[in-house]
């Protein structure tokens, strides 16, 4: 075992992470800790762009984005919380333009700025542009153009290592976090990491789903070990499926490429979002988009052989604008699925995409350890934290935005805070045994389960019964199949049992994570019996106010993969916009 | 100056393995560097062969009968034909070195150095070996 | 008018001297030599082994009537020193591609350099001293 | 076969279904694990496939049902996150962006496609090896975007242009693909190699930057662009099609002519 010691640790390095990272290892002494190359990370894959009222190409501000926010996230959102994430976006994006970020430009030499669903003018008027962007790359612009300036800052990298605990000193003033416990991939050490204060930017679950966007290692490990030490989730039923995955696969084609002009067709070639929103049409928020396109599948209106997609058309746009602004998407098809969108529409079907819940925070990143009180020295920021800006469905463009904003405000709070204790506090006596023993468990032999069909199985059913409509039929085989699940994951077995780089350790760890994290998104879609944003139940189709408009938190109870989830509510902060039905 | 050399890859080149399948320019390279190096090969042999006028008339006389025997006058075709592909490929080298659109015609390029070189080379051939040949069979005069 | 003595905001502070140009040299002097031998080269083979009965015509007496011009003099002078740099340099970075060890870069490069310069010293010597009416 | 005809007919318990239309083609993989291994071998696995799989599916179903042991990066699965690039029938591919359909031997023959891991970083396990070599390059380049004086209040301002010029170069995802496909980043020697000179370049070609008299300092060095050889071998690797060579070259015309 190693040991080490920092101010301030930071667990992830994506945007979140490493946007955290370059503000706090400015001030304080930092160590970032990834189990993956810090360029890996999946911020990467984001296409279409950061939407911030910069008003570079039309009249635009704020307050607008701020209600287009609210709104799209089915007034679930903690209003103080998207007025700054807006407020601020302006120079979140001008932050990143001084950083280097090659953002596309106007022709007077200003950042561009694009269409995106959900985004308007004048509280839902018409289509406002409002996305900077970089062609359809303008996630990997930012997560290189973060990568870039921590070389600059020569942010300290402990690359490869999976943090699999977090330590708390139980103090008088209740619970602290005082370090991380990190499993270092290529020897197979353990690490603890002491520090005082803990950044959590480890990014989202997506890996319990079959068809997402999300990549292999998104995994929740971050909202796995919060969960695990008691701590509340947040508003986990809340996922959201991109409505444009490749059909089948689940890779993303970016909204941007609707904002560009595409348009969604049915298997009869009709322009079905016409039908579900008239206004704003094929730029509708991703869950009415994603419902629509289910819906046609489900009536027989879908294309294909089995009629089991509908169609992005790009056609019209024409070869340059496609090969200019949507090289990447357009390069996607043409690989994968041997499909050019200059010629031929494209197959889409949703694909699970983002959790719009996680650790709970506060606007400066705080944990949660209840309603009220925060855990001195936790942090989130990043997809894997519930502010919450993007209540019950997320807006394109906001997550990129959520990142530059909170991770900011996450390193600058766990900076500050380190800076304002002139000591550490204590670790716990052992903090390394629980990971130590978690990881002797994995490699002992003690059963005969493969990971691989336990996760398989997982994804199915998650696929089946907790995606886009959910019932409470659904949901009912989703839970029983997880917890049968849980109870063969205790029995599994990997074949590598050696040291250096056991990624067959690693992926039987993940799927740990992914288990609890699917039974609480399931035993959440059970318990919220209406209809809001990214969670539609077909028995409760309706948006219940009265009963609903809270956040769901969850709490572990007891040890062990079985325990229980208790469920409890936090109420949602109003500023100044009263929930109105909503309509596109 | 620290930070700004690049790193030595200790212990890297692990033996085995198969041949990389590269690009076409790789093979190129290859043709290039060993026609380079055996035209500098030779070019020591025969500055020091040239060396021997210093001597004598005979001594030279004698090492270029040499060059006249039918085996090494087939090693002169082969030295023609490596030096001509040095130079051709070199010229090709330089113009995606100077010119704006060399890289984009780099194969086009190298099949047009391939194809001058057959071209320069049947001719040339028959003019280097037609008189050995003659001999060789015994007709003369 | 006199100059304005202020610092510009934007001014660059250079860090660092410029640091040597030998490889960037050596590189630009591989191409120009390069063209100059195309020339020099192919000129001579061609002369040498195609035109005129080729290799089977060359003896002392062609050599003498050859050297007697100035002009190919300087041709075979100019041919000698740009190839024996142009090669030598070829192999010195064929050197440090393939050579394992300092040491042995070190003494491959000795040994290529002082080759160089004897090779390039006896060709000179010969061109310069040679003499047609040598005898034996 | 050999050792590995065991492990091929899987020792835990039964193969998951196999799907309408595959065909079974035979993976050859480079293993080595320094903690076991004196020397690197072969492993063969029979793996029936669907001609739309990537090769990354295939790994994975070594991974998942023949033999755990087997090890190597991924990530996203589909060519941007750069986690998973290694040699594939010889060339610098990413897994995850090669198709099985593409690799198919002619006329219904049997199919062999081969995996090693890229050359000239030390092999760590199997097809993983030590990016710290590859990375240390890229820092020494000054990636980053370097200014003097005061910050505008608003963003800087760049004409449409100017953001084109340097466009290709933006595209780079530290994959590594190029620089290990570079016979002069092979040999022994400390080149920078094709990476770490296209980051620079995506700097030393950006309007806004002002470190370009620094970048081009450092690549004018003995380990510089002056080493590259213009085999095209980077450019053929990219996953992302960057011009790399050409690239290179601008660096190096950059260096002769003006210096930016």
């Amino acid at each position: 075992m190693q040991f080490h010691k920092y101010d301030v640790v930071i667990i992830g390095a994506g945007g979140a992470g490493m946007r955290a990272a370059i503000e706090s290892g400015q001030r304080a002494r930092t160590a970032v800790l990834t189990k993956l190359y810090p360029t890996r990370s999946h911020t990467g894959a984001a296409q279409g762009g950061m939407c911030a009222a910069l008003a570079n190409v039309e009249e635009d501000n704020w307050e607008w984005h701020t209600f287009d926010t609210i709104k799209g996230g089915d007034y679930l959102v903690d209003q103080d919380a998207a007025e700054i994430m807006a407020k601020e976006a302006i120079d979140a994006v001008l932050d990143l333009e001084k950083m280097g970020l090659p953002f596309n430009r106007t022709p007077e030499g200003k950042i561009d700025q694009r269409r995106f669903g959900g985004h308007t003018r004048n509280h839902g008027e018409a289509a406002v542009r409002r996305a900077c962007y970089a062609a359809d790359r303008t996630g990997h612009m930012i997560l290189q153009t973060l990568y870039q300036n921590c070389v600059k800052h020569g942010i300290e990298f402990f690359n490869e290592f999976y943090v699999l605990d977090i330590c708390m000193t139980e103090t008088e003033d209740g619970p602290v976090c005082t370090g991380a416990v990190a499993y270092e991939l290529a020897t197979g050490e353990i690490h603890v990491f002491q520090a005082k204060s803990v950044v959590f930017a480890t990014g989202g679950f997506g890996k319990v789903f079959k068809t997402t966007s999300n990549a292999h290692t998104l995994t929740g490990d971050g909202m796995g070990i919060v969960f695990r030490k008691g701590l509340p989730l947040e508003d986990m039923e809340f996922y959201q499926f991109h409505p444009t995955g490749l059909a089948g696969l689940g890779i993303l084609l970016t909204e941007g490429a609707r904002g560009e002009g595409a348009i969604l067709r049915n298997g009869s070639g009709e322009r079905f979002m016409e039908r579900y929103a008239p206004t704003i049409k094929d730029l509708a928020p991703r869950d009415i988009v994603a419902r629509s396109m289910a819906l046609e599948v489900l009536e027989g209106r879908g294309a294909g052989p089995n009629k089991d997609y509908v169609l992005l058309d790009c056609t019209h746009l024409g070869a340059e604008v496609l090969e200019s602004k949507l090289p990447d998407i357009t390069e996607f098809a043409r690989t994968y699925l041997a499909v050019d969108p200059v010629t031929e529409p494209v197959p889409v079907y949703p694909t699970a995409h983002y959790a719009m819940g996680g650790i709970p925070t506060n606007v400066h990143g705080e944990v949660l350890r209840d309603n009220d009180n925060v855990v001195p020295g936790l942090y989130a920021a990043g997809e894997c934290a519930c502010v919450s800006v993007h209540g019950a469905n997320r807006l394109g463009t906001n997550s990129l935005l959520d990142i530059n904003v909170f991770g900011r405000r996450a390193g600058i709070a766990a900076a500050e805070y380190a800076l304002s204790r002139d000591e550490h506090v204590e670790l716990p006596e052992n903090p390394a045994a629980q990971v130590e023993a978690q990881v002797a468990l994995v490699l002992s032999e003690h059963g005969e389960e493969r990971v691989a069909d336990i996760r398989t199985e997982l994804q199915a059913t998650m696929d089946a019964n907790a995606s886009v409509y959910r019932t409470e039929d659904t949901l009912k085989t989703a839970l029983h199949d997880v917890q049968a699940l849980k109870e063969r994951y205790q029995r599994i077995t990997v074949q590598d049992k050696g040291k250096r780089f056991n990624t067959d350790l690693l992926e039987a760890v993940e799927l740990g994570f992914l288990l609890e994290l699917a039974e609480v998104l399931v035993v959440g879609a059970l318990a919220r019996k209406e209809s809001r944003g990214g969670h539609a139940r077909e028995d409760y189709p309706n948006r219940d106010d009265t009963n609903f408009m809270r956040h769901s938190m969850y709490y572990k109870q007891g040890d062990g993969l079985a325990a229980d989830i208790r469920l409890d509510y936090k109420p949602v902060t109003f500023t100044r916009y009263q929930p109105m039905e909503r309509k596109y | 100056m620290a930070g700004t050399t690049a790193p030595e890859r200790a212990g890297t080149s692990k033996g085995g393995g198969t041949l990389y399948r590269g690009d076409l320019g790789m093979w190129s390279w290859v043709a290039h560097r060993i026609t380079g190096v055996l035209t500098f090969f030779f070019l020591f042999a025969h500055v020091l062969d040239t060396a021997l006028v210093r001597v004598s008339p005979d001594a030279y006389d004698k090492v270029i009968e040499t060059y006249k025997n039918p085996i090494v006058n087939l090693f002169e075709v082969g030295l023609v034909g490596a030096v001509l592909y040095h130079a051709l490929n070199g010229i090709r080298v330089m113009l995606v070195d100077f010119w704006e659109k060399g890289a984009r015609y780099q194969k086009q390029m190298l099949w047009a150095v391939l194809g001058v070189w057959v071209l320069v080379m049947i001719p040339g051939t028959y003019y280097m070996m037609v008189r050995t040949v003659t001999d060789l069979l015994g007709g003369g005069h | 008018m006199s100059e304005l003595t202020l610092a510009k905001p934007r001014a660059p502070r250079r860090p660092a001297a410029r640091r040597s140009n030998s490889e960037l040299y050596s590189w630009l002097f591989m191409r120009i030599s390069g063209v100059a031998l195309v020339v020099l080269v192919l000129g001579h083979l061609f002369i040498m082994n195609i035109l005129d009965g080729g290799v089977h015509r060359i003896n002392f007496g062609f050599v003498a009537g050859r050297w007697a011009s100035p002009f190919w003099q300087m041709w075979d002078l100019a041919m000698l020193w740009l190839a024996q740099i142009h090669g030598g340099n070829g192999l010195r970075t064929v050197i440090n591609d393939y050579a394992r060890k300092d040491a042995t870069r070190f003494w491959l490069k000795v040994l290529l350099y002082v080759s160089m310069v004897l090779i390039i010293a006896l060709g000179s010597y010969v061109i310069f001293t040679f003499d047609p009416n040598i005898t034996d | 076969m050999t050792a590995t005809a065991e492990v091929s007919t899987g020792s835990r318990g039964n193969q998951p279904p196999v799907p309408d239309g595959a065909i079974t083609v035979t993976v050859k993989v480079r293993r080595f694990n320094p903690e076991f291994d004196d020397e690197p071998r072969w492993d063969s696995f029979e793996i029936p496939a669907l001609p739309s799989d990537r090769v990354l599916n295939l790994l994975h179903y070594v991974k998942w049902y023949l033999d755990g042991t087997l090890t190597f990066r991924r990530s996203c699965a589909h060519g941007i996150c750069g986690s998973d690039a290694m040699r594939i029938n010889g060339v610098n591919r990413l897994a995850c962006k090669v198709l099985l359909k593409d690799l198919l031997a002619s006329g219904g023959k049997p199919t062999t496609i081969t995996i090693e891991p890229i050359k000239g970083l030390p092999v760590h396990k199997d097809l993983l090896v030590d990016m710290e070599p590859f990375f240390e390059a890229f820092k020494a380049v000054k990636p980053y975007l370097i200014t003097y004086g005061n910050e505008p209040t608003r963003e800087r301002v760049q004409s449409i242009a100017d953001r084109e010029r340097f466009d290709d170069t933006t595209k780079c995802i530290l994959c590594a693909a190029c620089t290990t496909s570079c016979p002069v980043y092979w040999t022994e020697g400390s080149y920078f190699g094709p990476a770490a000179i296209v980051n620079a370049h995506r700097f030393i070609f950006d309007s806004r930057d002002e470190g370009a008299e620094e970048r081009l300092d450092i690549l004018n060095d003995v380990d510089g662009v002056w080493r590259c050889r213009t085999t095209f071998n980077c450019t053929d690797a990219c996953p992302r099609g960057i011009q790399v060579t050409k690239a290179i070259q601008e660096v190096k015309r950059a260096l002769l002519f003006k210096r930016t």
